[in-house]
Parts: structure tokens; C-alpha cells; sequence
């Protein structure tokens, strides 16, 4: 075959984020040529490792893995390092065997900023924070240095569970907001690792008529545009995965080229805080959030 | 088959009715008219079919071939609906009750009268369950959980549940091996009765003397044809035997008891056990080469008092002794490990493992033996087999192989793995509850004789039974229990029908009949 | 078959020693979760009397466990009649999806859209009911089976989530407040469960459904059409699951693939922690309605008094272990007493 | 009147009628889901015969089913003694976690975390067993219960994944081949399964779960005790659980929370799948193990092939229903053949 491959191993393919970024690389894999292959990972790591390794068993050209740390590939790794395989990663970090990576640092550091911004310095913040996957544990660690030193910022952490992450923020978020009845003496907010928990909180804030709470997470999805839009939710960091999904596989199309000289490299593209003011522009420019 | 005592124009008339399992024919072009206002009664070994021909006139099997006119409609095979529509009951061979249903709903279950919505109408439908009840001479509230009630109880309500459906015939499939005398004697008043109010009645029994006492006519079935049809009178006791086996048994009319040596030690004794209500002051002695056995009405409380022996519970009073030492049973395991084993009443739920084979069966309890080498866990497959088939040969159990799953056998020949479970056990006490309950008469003679062998070996046997002829035929000496106590005892001669009933209705005059 | 039930099937009956000791335990084996869940209130009422106390916080409670509460109400329904149902999950997520893919790409108006769901989750719950008695697949594989196929179909049909288009009307269902100022779920919950609950008591559908589950052989016997009895029973849990998925598609205003996945664990567990209510080890309605309380009393609890994150999941399984460790205990205890 | 007696109908034993169609059939019931599996492997080795068919990618399935197959082979010894577990995904996450944590923050050496790793999952299996018999909690609700509480404490031991100061050598065992070329977990597979095979199949113990499974009350009377076979199954399934779990460490190089929690669906799956395997609605080693690897091949197969995503579920639980589907029916037509 003529066609070169890329094997694209997704966290969960039914999430906003990762369709973005696997549409992203897709989209620059096909410009260049290249065939693409999807596995769905349903966010286990052991599955993770399993695709790489079946990739690395196909001979593709490259992997690309998303939202998996680079601690917890181990294995893929190594096969695919065996095979000579360059592989991308979405939300790693740099370890021998990537090329390339992302960083979710960023759109952590904005959305806290942008969080505090909104209450000042003086608020209670209810944080839903969740450590299985890599990403969010990057964006959670942002938070926390976010709101580090800030004695008048007090914050309550809740694990999310998932599958069942929307729900979970429903109920948590009422219960929060019934221990915090408005018209306190300080400024509340509600902080989110992903956009999927914050909707299940915002729906708490309807049925509870309140909208005396700022409320922030991160992604950018469709429902959580929607949502800004219609003023039931402050703000959502939209983190450009479709961008970095181009941008990796354009770092390994460049690391194929530079061979021994390649330098591995962290992709950094800013995020866009989306609040009311500038969503119809921002919906308008990114259909499907895209 | 020739033509039969029938008349062409009989009111239900089953033909060519066919059924195989598996390749196996269970029935074979079975013909048989039933008329209304007749008792029928259908007899053969275990596994003939005759429960097959039951289930497939209550719509539960669908027969391969063959057909049934009712007044000249035909019935529609395989649906229990189109049976019921066409006024046909059942009672059939297994307890079929809802374990947490009331009595009153199991007997109005799938049949209740119901309001608008679909709710149900109590009131209205307790009518008739009340009648029926009152008819089968229920004596217990009505809303008592069935779990809560004893076997013949149950068996009670089943033939309750019969009653209410308004049948014009009633076919009951061994209605009576749970029940004792006098609940027997009650259902046969009310099957003399719904016949001659018109009712077809289809009996099924293993036993003779009543189907001889009740039936207008029998109808013998062996490996699944009809072999013999014969009018009331036209039949002995021995000639319906030679009809179902094919030969005659031996009747141990004048055998020898034996008597036991009081001056030796007894192999197990008990003391003076108590438990709640259902065991009081029971003590026994039973001697090395006898077969014990007790008798009494159904809840007597000889179940119970097994279950304390095999440790199953603990006894609130008393002791028991085997070899002359003093035993604490905690749990079953101890009680098997010092050598006492039980062979269970509900052989189905406690006794065999039906998915398993006949000689992971026979096996179970001594696997000890049949390691490759003594000391590691490992089994020896040739050892097992070889026990297995030894054992098989020695009770004479009929099995393809030792491999058959057990399910497959006959209840007698099941009832023979769960004695030769224990032969090579080291069992000093072998209790054998209800043994030939549902076990066709040649398998009855059998069982009995590997009981007596094992007796004469030296195992002391216990045996419970319900079956007055069986406690006459088997053993060398009697127990009677009534309500938890033992009120009586019964040596060589005097072992007979009359005094064993005598003796379990001592001193309870006034309330005969009593189910619980 | 226990003893632990005096047995009155005795003509006279002999005056049953019942000690104090003995009463108290057969009361605890019977209302264990339910004193469980009483104790619960009344701890986080004590020690935060202004907050978890209130009105609000108890509809707030109610309108969390309602959703729950339907679905968990659907599987009852599968256990009762001895089966199983691991779709419910997956079948309410699906529904959530497709009622506002109706919405938003169909132009369907609301409650035809509804209509719709509800039907879609009834068809396979059918779908399961005969993969499980006509085709006779075990219920463990059939519902996994299915359950995972319409994962991959509610991708196909839509990956990305629906959001724009669904009337704001249909988002009104579940924050509106129609009867007695009380949340619609709340409303939609109480009449969802006195349905089934009076179907399973009081009728003739109900009765053959208990009769079914209970001895399955007994119901055949009995002329019950045991397999139409089943088919029922699983067309009931995709109803309920399909109401859950369409609430909580109108509760977040969108319909977002795998959403009410997590109901399917939350379910089970306040299934089986109401069969140990008031009846060993059946499954019932009002057992069902207390197990989902004790979980959501429980997490509203934790929440308002900020416990530390991983206490969650720690007092969630400690209290399943202990509540119906205690009612179990107790009834040993009685039968022994 | 007369009887009229019809001789001894057969002496000897008719010939079985056994046609060519009812062999089939009974050869489909039991062997289907093998034919499935091999008509996988065939349909994938056509369409791809050069990436599937080949040496590296076998050992590559196996590689992949080693851990779930570990996994699943508890799970069936729980229910061969008609019990349940919900616990073993969280089991092997949790175990996961501990067994890094012992190497990075005790210092442990490998050896010793492992044995400390296997003990601790036992003992957890030991206590549901415990939970199961003597409590008499049903095993749904202990099982979960147990699971559940495992995430938080897994939680509070450590919230982030445990990456540095593990050695090297203990990512060396998932990823070594020190026998004849095969991979590690492949080799420990082979071994384990072969063990749990042969004391299920070969030993006393192995006879009485089976016995406890068939007929519990039976095997109570027949000398058994049913209390400590359970235990004993349920601290056999936490001992797999928690070799999966070490094992999944090694591969992945880390220790992260939830990393093994998918394993509970998955050997759920492959276990019933592998009920309808040779005999019926029995759980035994070699259909877990043919269950696992239809799952293997299939995921294995459609990424080769680079199916859509969405079509990974769909075929999934597709084949989930369709090997058992058409074993059972097979089953019902050789009965009534
Ligand atoms: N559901 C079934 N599946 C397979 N074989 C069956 C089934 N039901 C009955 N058989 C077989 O059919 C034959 C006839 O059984 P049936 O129960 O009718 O005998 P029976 O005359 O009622 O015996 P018994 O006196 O023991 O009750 C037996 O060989 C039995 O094993
Ligand atoms: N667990 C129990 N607690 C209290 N009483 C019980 C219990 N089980 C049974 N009984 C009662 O004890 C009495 C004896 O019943 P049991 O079944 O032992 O009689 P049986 O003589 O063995 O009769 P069968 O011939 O049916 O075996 C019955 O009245 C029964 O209701
Ligand atoms: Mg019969
Ligand atoms: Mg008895």
C-alpha cells in the first residue's frame, strides 16, 4: 500500500473534545494523504495500551494518543518504540518515544484566572475536580495554583464519579448550593474540570432559581456554548482541540522529516474564554465548536 | 392397540398422543378415553409417562403428535389457557406453589376475578377458595404464607387450587405421596364425590392398594405405551404389579424380623432431645443390624428430630450418643465426619445435584478417597469412576453410565445415588427420610433391599416414612411419633397397618384430621 | 423458608415465646434501612439544622432522587419476575439523545417527541423481553449486549451533542413547579410510582408478575403466560428508563450521549438495598423508593457539610454494607432468639 | 372383564434416533460461540492477511486477554458457587494503586509489594465472602458496597496517578518475554488459568464448588461446608482481581486510580458469553476463556480494519447476542428435533 496510516487512539469517541481533536488530525492526515484508524479506548488505559500495541502489530506510520498520560502507556510505548513508530500525544508530556504533545496547562490557568476575575479575591468556590484522566488532573492542578495563597478564596473539592459525571454535578452542585444560600457574605463560584459536570450544576442552578453563582469550566462544547448563551452559565474555556489535533500530527509529519534531528516539542495554542459577550461571534466562527 | 373398553362417543378422548425427549419417546402413541363421573386411574414404574400424558393434556408440553376431543371440540395443544378454557384442572407431580403468596392467592392464582382495571377482587374471588378449602378441610387461616405451612399442607392447597377452578375433569398426579392416612382418606371422599357430581377425575399413584380402592378403571403405561386397561375388580394387587414391571415381585408376606440385642451396646442412641415445639423428649436406642424406622402422621415432628441428629440444628435439651460416646453435632460437616448421614426427604431441593452426573453424585461426600495420592488434593478420575461404577452395580442403579447427567434417571434410581452416596463413607448411622416417596414399586422393593443389606452390614438405619405398608414391609422395628413425642413402640408381629395408625392417633381423639 | 416466621399454621396455636429481645430484632431485620435512613436525617438534621432542614433541601432531595427513583423503579420490575435489566443505563441515555435529536433535527413538536422516546424505550425493553424468553440469551448478556450496541448507535446518530433547537418548553418540564409548588420530576415520580406500585400489588398483572418470579415452573403451570409476563416486565424498565432519559435531557436542555449511564449502577444499588426493607430479600417498590432515599439523603448530607471528596464513595458503600448488614444480622438473630 | 395385557413392549432398547439435523444442532448449542470465534478469526484472516494473520499480532490478542482472562477466571469461580462479584474492577484498581505505592513510597522491593499486592486483594475477596456467608448480605449489595468504598480510600492513598520511583524491572514483567518468546502476562495467563482450571476440575475443592453451586442444600447435607467454599471462591476472584491490578501497574508503568474499573463489564461479559459455551448455563474456565477472546479478536479485528468507532460497540454487543443467540436457539430446536 501506498497510503500511509495513522492510528488515532481515542479516550472516549464520544466526547466533544476528542471528536475535535481526532477531526482536527483527521482532517491534516487526509490533506497529507494519509489514511486514519480510530479505537475507542472508553477511557481505560489498559485498552489504551492494547490499541497502541495493535497498531504497532499493524505497522501504521504514526499514533497519535489522546488524553492518556505518558505514565500510563507504558507498554504502548514500548511497542510502538520497537517498531520505529513516532507517536503524538494530546494532553501528555514529553517521555522518550513522543514527538509531540500538548499541554492542558493553559486553558486551567485561563479558566481560574477568569474565575477570580468574576468573585475578586474574596469568594467560596465549589471545585469538581476529577483524577482518573490526565487532563483534568493538568487543569485541576492549575486550579489549585490558581487559588493558591488566596485566603479569602474558599474552596470545596468534589471528585466527580464518572460514568455519571452530569449527574453527579447536579446533585453535588445542589447540595452546595443549599449550604450556600444566597445573599452570603461572600461571592460564590462553581469550577468544573470538563463542561459535562457544569451542565448537570447549571441545571441545579435553574431548578433552584439562582444566578447569584459564577460558574466556569472548560472544553468549550456545544451544550456549554448554548448554555452561555443563553446566560445560564458564565463563561467555558474553549480549548482549540481541533487545532491541536492538526497541529500534533503536523509535528509528526515534521518529526518524520527531521529524523534523528527532531527535537520534541510541547504545543502550546491559547484557549478562548467564552462568556456572553463574545459567543455569537465565537459560535459564528466555530460551528459545532470546532 | 385394540380396541379398548371405551365407547367411540367417550367425552375426552386422547389420541396417538406422542412426545419425545431428547430422541427418547417418553409417550408413544398413547390412546385413552376418560368419561365424566369416572375415576381413572393411571399407574406405571417411574418414567413411563405418565406425567408427560398430564402435562400434555394440561397444555405445559406440546405433544410431537397426537390429539384430544373434549365433547367432540379439539383441544388446542401446548396452551395451558385453551386446557383451562376447556375446564381442565390439575394438580401435578411437583409442589407448584408461590413460597411467599398467601393460600388464598396461590389458589386463585391465574384464574382471580378481577374489576375494572385489572384490579384484583378479593372479596369476590375468596368465595370460592373458601368453599374449596372448607371442602378439602383446610383448617389453617387462609392468608398463612405458604412458606410458613407444612408439606401435606401445601399438598392441601394444591388439591384446593384444583377445586376452585369449577373443572369438569381433575387430573392429579400423586396427590398423595406427601399425605398420611387421614388427609389421604379426606381426598378420596372428595374425589368420590366430584365424580358422582359428574367430574372426570385422572388419578396417578405409585400407591396400589388405593388406586385399586378408588379407580373405575386402570390404565398400566410402560416406557410410554398403554399396555393395560382394566375395569375396577377385574385386577389384584399382584396382577397390576406384573402389568407395570412386567414380572411379579416377591411379597415378603411372612419375613423375619429381627430382633434387636438389647444386651449389646446400641449403635446410636438418643437422649431426651428437645427442640421448640416440634421435638419433645424423644429418646431412642437403636441396635447394630436393624432397621429402625418411624412412623406417624405427617409433622409429627420426625423430620426435625433427623435434622437435630445430622446437624442440621442444635438440640435445645438432651444428647445424642453414637458408640457409646457423646456426640455435639455443630453442623452437617461434623455430623458426617463422626459418621452420620441423612438421605433427605425433598430429594430434588436437598438431595440430588441435577446438573451434575450420576457419579459426581455418588462421589461427593467421600472424595477423601479418591485422591491420586493420599495427602495432595488432587483426584484420581479412574478412582471415581471405578467407586462410582462399583456402587452402581452394587445397588443395581439403571444408568447409561456413570457419566449421564442425573437428571436423566428415574426418581428410584436417583433415590439409589443418594444411598450409595454414603456406602462408602464410613457412615455408622444412615437416617433415610421418606425413601420411597414418588418411587415406583419394583424401585420401592429394590431400595428396600439395599436398605436391609446395609442394615445386616452393620450401618444403623433410621428410616421415616409415611407409607404405613412401607414401615410394615421394611422394618424390623417401629417408633410412632405424634406432635414431637415418640407414643409407642412396635415389635416383630405386632409391626402392622392397624396398630401403627392406632398409634399415631394416641390420645388425639378429637381432633383427627389435623393437617399440621 | 426460614424459621424466623412463627409458624401459624398450628391448629391451636401454642403461645409463641416472644421476648422483648426477639420483637425488637424481627423489627430491626424488617425496618433496618428504614431506621437507617431515619437515623440519617435526623443526624444531618442535628448538626445542620439551618441548611439540610429545610424545605427546600428536602425537595432539593426529593428532586434528585426522582429521576433515580423511575428508573430504579423500571429494574424492579425485572427482578421482581426473577430477571434482569443491565440496559437501563444505556437505554435512558439513548432516549435522552434521540427525544431532543426529534426536537432539534425533526421539528417534532414536544410531546410528540415524548411520545415517541417513551415508545422507543418501551420497544426495547420488548426487544430485550424476547431476546431473553423467546430466544432464551441470559438476561446478563442480552441487556450488555443491547445496552452496548445503543452506545454505538446514539454515536451514529449523533456525535456531537444536541443542544441548539429544543424548544425552551421542553427544559420548562422539569424546572416547572405545576402542583403544590412541588418540582414536576417530584410530581412525575410520585405518580410513576404509585402506578407500578399499585400494578404490582393490586392487579392481576402484578400478581402473575410476583407468581412468575417467585416460581417461575408454579406460574407456567398455573396457565400464566410467563413469557408475556416478562416481555412486560422489561417493556416496563425501558419505559422508565426512557422517562429518566427524557427528564434529563429537559433537566440539562440538551441531549448529551452517555449521559444517564451512571443510573445503572445508583439503581441496583437502591434496588437491592430496599429488598432487604420490610420483606427478605423481595424486591419492591417501597423498598426500592427507601434505597434510593438512603442514597440521596445520604450524598445531600455529605455534600452540605463539605465532607472531604473521598468520603463520598466510602459512606455510599459503607452504608449499602451496613444497612443491610444490620437488618440481615438482626433477622439471624431473631430466628436464633 | 378382563385385563388385557400387552407384552413387554421392548426388551431391548431401540436404536436413538439420532438424525444428521439433531447432531448439528446439539453440536451448534455447544460449540457456538467457538464457531463464532473461529469464524472471527477466519473472516479477519481473509480480509486482512497479512496484518492479522501473523505471529505478532496473535501474541498481541493474547497479550490483551491475558489480564481480563486472569480477571474473568475469579469472577466464574464466584459464580460456579452461584455467588457475584461487582467488586473485582475496583479490586484491581485499587491493588494497582496500593502495589506502586508500596514501591515508591515504602520502598518495598518489587517481590514483596506483589505478595503484599495478591495477600491484600485475598483478604478483600476474603471479607466479601465473609460479608456474603456470615452477614448473609446478598452479594450485589456487599460486593458493590465493598467496590464502592475501595475508590474512595483508593482516593484518599492517592489522588495522583504514582509514576516515579517505580522500577524499571516492574514494568519488565508485563513487558518481558522470558519463556520461548511469548510475553509475560500471556505465560502468567497460561499458568493461572491452567491452576484455576485444574482445581475446579481436578480437586476436592473444586468438586464442592461445583457441589455448592449445583445444590447448595444438598451440598450442606452431604458434609460440604458451603460457608468456607464461598469464602474460598470469593477470595480466589479478589486474588485474580488483584493480579490483574499488579499486572496492569507493570504495563501501564504506573499506578492511577479507576485504571482497572472497565475490567467488571468486560469479565462479566466474557463469563456468561462463556456459559453457553459446551455445556449449558454452566460457568467453567475454558468458556471464560473463550469468552475473552472473542472479545479480544473482535477489538483486535475491527481496529485492524479501522472501523468506525461508533461500530466498535455496536459489533460488541452484536456478538454478545448473536453467540449466544444462536446457541440457544440452536438448543431449543435439537430439544424438540
Ligand atoms: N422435560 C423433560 N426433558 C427431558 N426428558 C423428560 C422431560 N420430562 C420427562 N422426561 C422423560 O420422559 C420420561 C417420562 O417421564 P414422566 O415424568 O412422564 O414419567 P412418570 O411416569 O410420571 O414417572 P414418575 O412415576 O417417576 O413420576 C422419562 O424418561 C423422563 O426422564
Ligand atoms: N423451624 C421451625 N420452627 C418451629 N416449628 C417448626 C419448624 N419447622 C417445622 N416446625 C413444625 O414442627 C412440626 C414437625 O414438622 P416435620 O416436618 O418435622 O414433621 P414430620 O413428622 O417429619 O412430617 P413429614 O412426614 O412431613 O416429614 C410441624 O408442626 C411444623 O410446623
Ligand atoms: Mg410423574
Ligand atoms: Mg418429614
Amino acid at each position: 500500500q501506498d497510503h500511509k496510516t495513522l492510528g488515532i487512539v481515542a479516550l472516549l469517541a464520544n466526547d466533544a473534545l476528542n471528536i475535535a481533536v481526532i477531526g482536527g488530525a483527521t482532517d491534516a492526515a487526509k490533506a497529507a494523504g494519509w489514511d486514519v484508524k480510530v479505537t475507542d479506548t472508553q477511557a481505560s488505559a489498559d485498552q489504551a495500551n492494547a490499541a497502541m500495541n495493535n497498531f504497532a502489530a499493524q505497522h501504521v506510520d504514526a499514533i497519535f494518543v489522546l488524553a492518556f498520560a505518558s505514565s500510563s502507556i507504558g507498554s504502548g510505548l514500548a511497542a510502538a518504540r520497537d517498531a520505529h513508530i513516532p507517536v503524538g500525544t494530546w494532553g501528555g508530556e514529553i517521555v522518550p518515544g513522543i514527538v509531540a504533545t500538548t499541554s492542558g496547562r493553559q486553558v486551567g490557568d485561563d479558566s481560574v484566572k477568569y474565575l477570580l476575575e468574576k468573585t475578586g479575591e474574596k469568594a467560596n468556590v465549589l471545585a469538581m475536580t476529577f483524577h482518573p484522566g490526565k487532563l483534568c488532573i493538568d487543569r485541576g492542578v492549575a486550579f489549585d495554583e490558581g487559588v493558591k495563597g488566596k485566603a479569602g478564596v474558599k474552596v470545596d473539592y468534589s471528585e466527580v464519579v464518572a460514568p455519571g459525571q452530569v449527574q453527579f454535578g447536579n446533585a453535588t452542585a445542589a447540595a452546595w448550593l443549599t449550604a450556600h444560600p444566597a445573599g452570603g457574605d461572600a461571592p460564590l463560584a462553581i469550577w468544573s474540570c470538563w463542561d459535562e459536570p457544569m451542565q448537570g450544576a447549571v441545571a441545579a442552578l435553574r431548578q433552584a432559581g439562582r444566578t447569584d453563582v459564577t460558574t466556569v469550566s472548560i472544553n468549550g462544547s456545544a451544550q456549554a456554548l448554548q448554555l452561555v448563551k443563553e446566560g445560564d452559565m458564565t463563561a467555558t474555556v474553549w480549548q482549540p482541540a481541533y487545532q491541536e489535533g492538526k497541529e500534533v500530527f503536523q509535528a509528526i509529519l515534521d518529526s518524520m522529516k527531521a529524523g534523528e534531528s527532531w527535537q520534541p516539542k510541547t504545543i502550546e495554542i491559547p484557549g478562548v474564554v467564552v462568556t456572553k459577550d463574545n459567543v455569537d461571534k465565537f459560535m459564528a466562527e466555530h460551528p459545532n465548536g470546532m | 392397540m385394540s380396541a379398548t373398553v371405551s365407547a367411540a362417543d367417550a367425552w375426552m378422548r386422547i389420541r396417538g398422543l406422542t412426545k419425545s425427549f431428547a430422541g427418547e419417546r417418553a409417550l408413544d402413541r398413547a390412546d385413552l378415553d376418560i368419561e365424566r363421573g369416572r375415576v381413572h386411574g393411571l399407574v406405571g414404574a417411574n418414567g413411563a409417562g405418565k406425567s408427560t400424558l398430564i402435562r400434555c393434556l394440561a397444555g405445559v408440553t406440546t405433544p410431537d403428535q397426537g390429539s384430544v376431543t373434549i365433547a367432540g371440540n379439539e383441544l388446542q395443544m401446548g396452551s395451558p389457557q385453551a386446557s383451562e378454557r376447556a375446564g381442565l384442572a390439575f394438580i401435578h407431580q411437583e409442589l407448584n406453589l408461590i413460597p411467599h403468596f398467601s393460600a388464598l392467592q396461590n389458589m386463585l392464582l391465574g384464574a382471580p376475578k378481577t374489576t375494572r382495571f385489572g384490579m384484583i377482587d378479593w372479596k369476590r374471588s375468596g368465595v370460592a377458595a373458601r368453599a374449596a378449602a372448607e371442602r378439602v378441610g383446610i383448617r389453617f387461616p387462609l392468608d398463612t404464607k405458604v412458606s410458613e405451612l407444612s408439606v401435606a399442607q401445601r399438598w392441601l392447597v394444591m388439591i384446593g387450587k384444583a377445586l376452585t377452578r369449577d373443572a369438569s375433569m381433575i387430573a392429579m398426579d400423586e396427590p398423595t405421596a406427601s399425605l398420611s392416612e387421614p388427609e389421604s382418606e379426606q381426598l378420596f371422599a372428595i374425589i368420590r364425590d366430584l365424580a358422582a357430581q359428574g367430574v372426570a377425575i385422572l388419578y396417578v399413584s405409585h400407591r396400589l392398594e388405593e388406586v385399586l380402592q378408588l379407580c373405575d378403571r386402570i390404565t398400566v403405561l410402560r416406557d410410554g405405551r398403554i399396555v393395560s386397561q382394566a375395569e375396577r375388580g377385574a385386577l389384584d394387587k399382584k396382577g397390576l404389579v406384573r402389568a407395570i414391571i412386567g414380572h411379579a415381585i416377591r411379597t415378603p408376606d411372612a419375613r423375619d424380623r429381627l430382633a434387636a440385642d438389647r444386651s449389646r451396646q446400641p449403635v446410636f442412641s438418643a437422649r431426651s432431645i428437645a427442640w421448640k415445639q416440634a421435638v419433645k423428649d424423644v429418646s431412642l436406642d437403636l441396635y447394630k443390624g436393624e432397621v429402625l424406622a418411624l412412623g406417624g402422621l405427617v409433622g409429627a415432628g420426625r423430620t426435625e428430630f433427623a435434622h437435630l441428629v445430622a446437624g442440621l440444628a442444635r438440640p435445645e435439651a438432651g444428647h445424642l450418643e453414637l458408640d457409646g460416646k457423646r456426640l455435639d453435632v455443630a453442623n452437617p460437616s461434623e455430623a458426617v465426619k463422626a459418621g452420620i448421614a441423612l438421605v433427605p426427604e425433598e430429594r430434588r431441593s436437598q438431595g440430588v445435584m441435577l446438573q451434575q452426573s450420576v457419579a459426581f453424585n455418588i462421589n461427593i461426600s467421600t472424595l477423601k478417597l479418591l485422591r491420586s495420592v493420599p495427602g495432595l488434593p488432587f483426584l484420581s478420575d479412574a478412582k471415581s469412576r471405578r467407586q462410582a461404577e462399583s456402587l452402581v452395580a452394587h445397588l443395581g442403579i439403571k444408568t447409561p453410565g456413570v457419566t449421564t447427567k442425573i437428571a436423566g434417571l428415574s426418581g428410584g434410581n436417583q433415590q439409589k445415588a443418594l444411598i450409595a452416596r454414603w456406602l462408602n463413607a464410613g457412615t455408622k448411622l444412615l437416617i433415610l427420610d421418606e425413601p420411597s416417596r414418588g418411587v415406583d414399586v419394583g424401585a420401592r422393593e429394590e431400595i428396600h433391599d439395599a436398605i436391609r443389606a446395609l442394615a445386616r452390614s452393620g450401618v444403623g438405619i433410621l428410616v421415616i416414612s409415611s407409607d404405613v405398608e412401607e414401615l410394615t414391609l421394611l422394618a424390623d422395628r417401629v417408633l410412632v411419633m405424634r406432635e414431637g413425642r415418640v407414643t409407642g413402640e412396635l415389635t416383630g408381629a405386632d409391626i402392622t397397618e392397624a396398630r401403627i395408625i392406632e398409634l399415631s392417633y394416641h390420645d388425639a381423639h378429637d381432633d383427627q384430621g389435623e393437617a399440621a | 423458608m426460614t424459621a424466623e416466621t412463627v409458624p401459624a399454621a398450628k391448629e391451636a396455636p401454642q403461645p409463641r415465646k416472644s421476648s422483648w429481645k426477639r420483637t425488637a430484632l424481627i423489627g430491626l431485620s424488617r425496618y433496618g434501612t428504614i431506621i437507617g435512613l431515619l437515623l440519617m436525617v435526623l443526624f444531618f438534621s442535628i448538626n445542620a439544622p439551618g441548611v439540610f432542614l429545610s424545605r427546600a433541601n428536602f425537595l432539593n432531595i426529593l428532586s434528585q432522587a426522582s429521576l433515580t427513583a423511575i428508573i430504579a423503579s423500571g429494574l424492579t420490575y425485572t427482578l421482581v419476575v426473577g430477571e434482569f435489566d443491565l440496559s437501563i443505563g444505556y437505554v435512558a441515555s439513548f432516549v435522552g439523545l434521540i427525544v431532543t435529536g426529534l426536537m432539534a433535527y425533526e421539528g417534532f413538536p414536544i410531546w410528540l417527541s415524548i411520545v415517541c422516546a417513551l415508545a422507543l424505550g418501551s420497544g426495547i425493553g420488548v426487544l430485550n423481553g424476547l431476546l431473553v424468553t423467546k430466544v432464551r440469551i441470559n438476561a446478563v448478556i442480552s441487556t450488555l449486549g443491547i445496552g452496548t450496541m445503543l452506545t454505538g448507535i446514539g454515536f451514529t446518530y449523533s456525535a456531537f451533542p444536541i443542544a441548539t433547537g429544543i424548544p425552551r418548553a421542553f427544559t420548562g418540564i422539569s424546572l416547572g413547579r405545576i402542583v403544590f409548588g412541588l418540582p414536576n420530576p417530584v410530581i412525575i415520580m410520585v405518580v410513576m410510582l404509585l402506578a407500578l406500585w399499585t400494578v404490582l400489588n393490586k392487579t392481576d398483572i402484578g400478581q402473575k408478575m410476583q407468581a412468575v418470579g417467585s416460581n417461575m415452573e408454579a406460574a407456567r403451570l398455573s396457565g400464566i403466560r410467563v413469557d408475556r409476563i416478562k416481555i412486560f416486565a422489561f417493556a416496563t424498565a425501558g419505559f422508565c428508563a426512557a422517562l429518566t432519559g427524557t427528564l434529563l435531557s429537559s433537566l440539562l436542555g440538551s441531549g448529551t450521549l452517555a449521559a444517564a449511564d451512571g443510573y445503572l449502577l445508583d439503581a441496583f444499588a437502591a434496588v437491592f438495598l430496599g429488598s432487604a426493607t420490610l420483606r427478605e430479600g423481595e424486591f419492591h417498590i417501597t423498598g426500592t423508593l427507601v434505597g434510593v432515599l438512603i442514597l440521596a439523603v445520604g450524598f445531600n448530607g455529605l455534600s452540605i457539610f463539605g465532607a472531604p471528596t473521598h468520603f463520598q464513595p466510602i459512606f455510599k458503600g459503607g452504608i449499602l454494607v451496613l444497612a443491610v448488614g444490620m437488618s440481615a444480622l438482626a433477622r439471624r438473630y431473631a430466628a436464633s432468639a
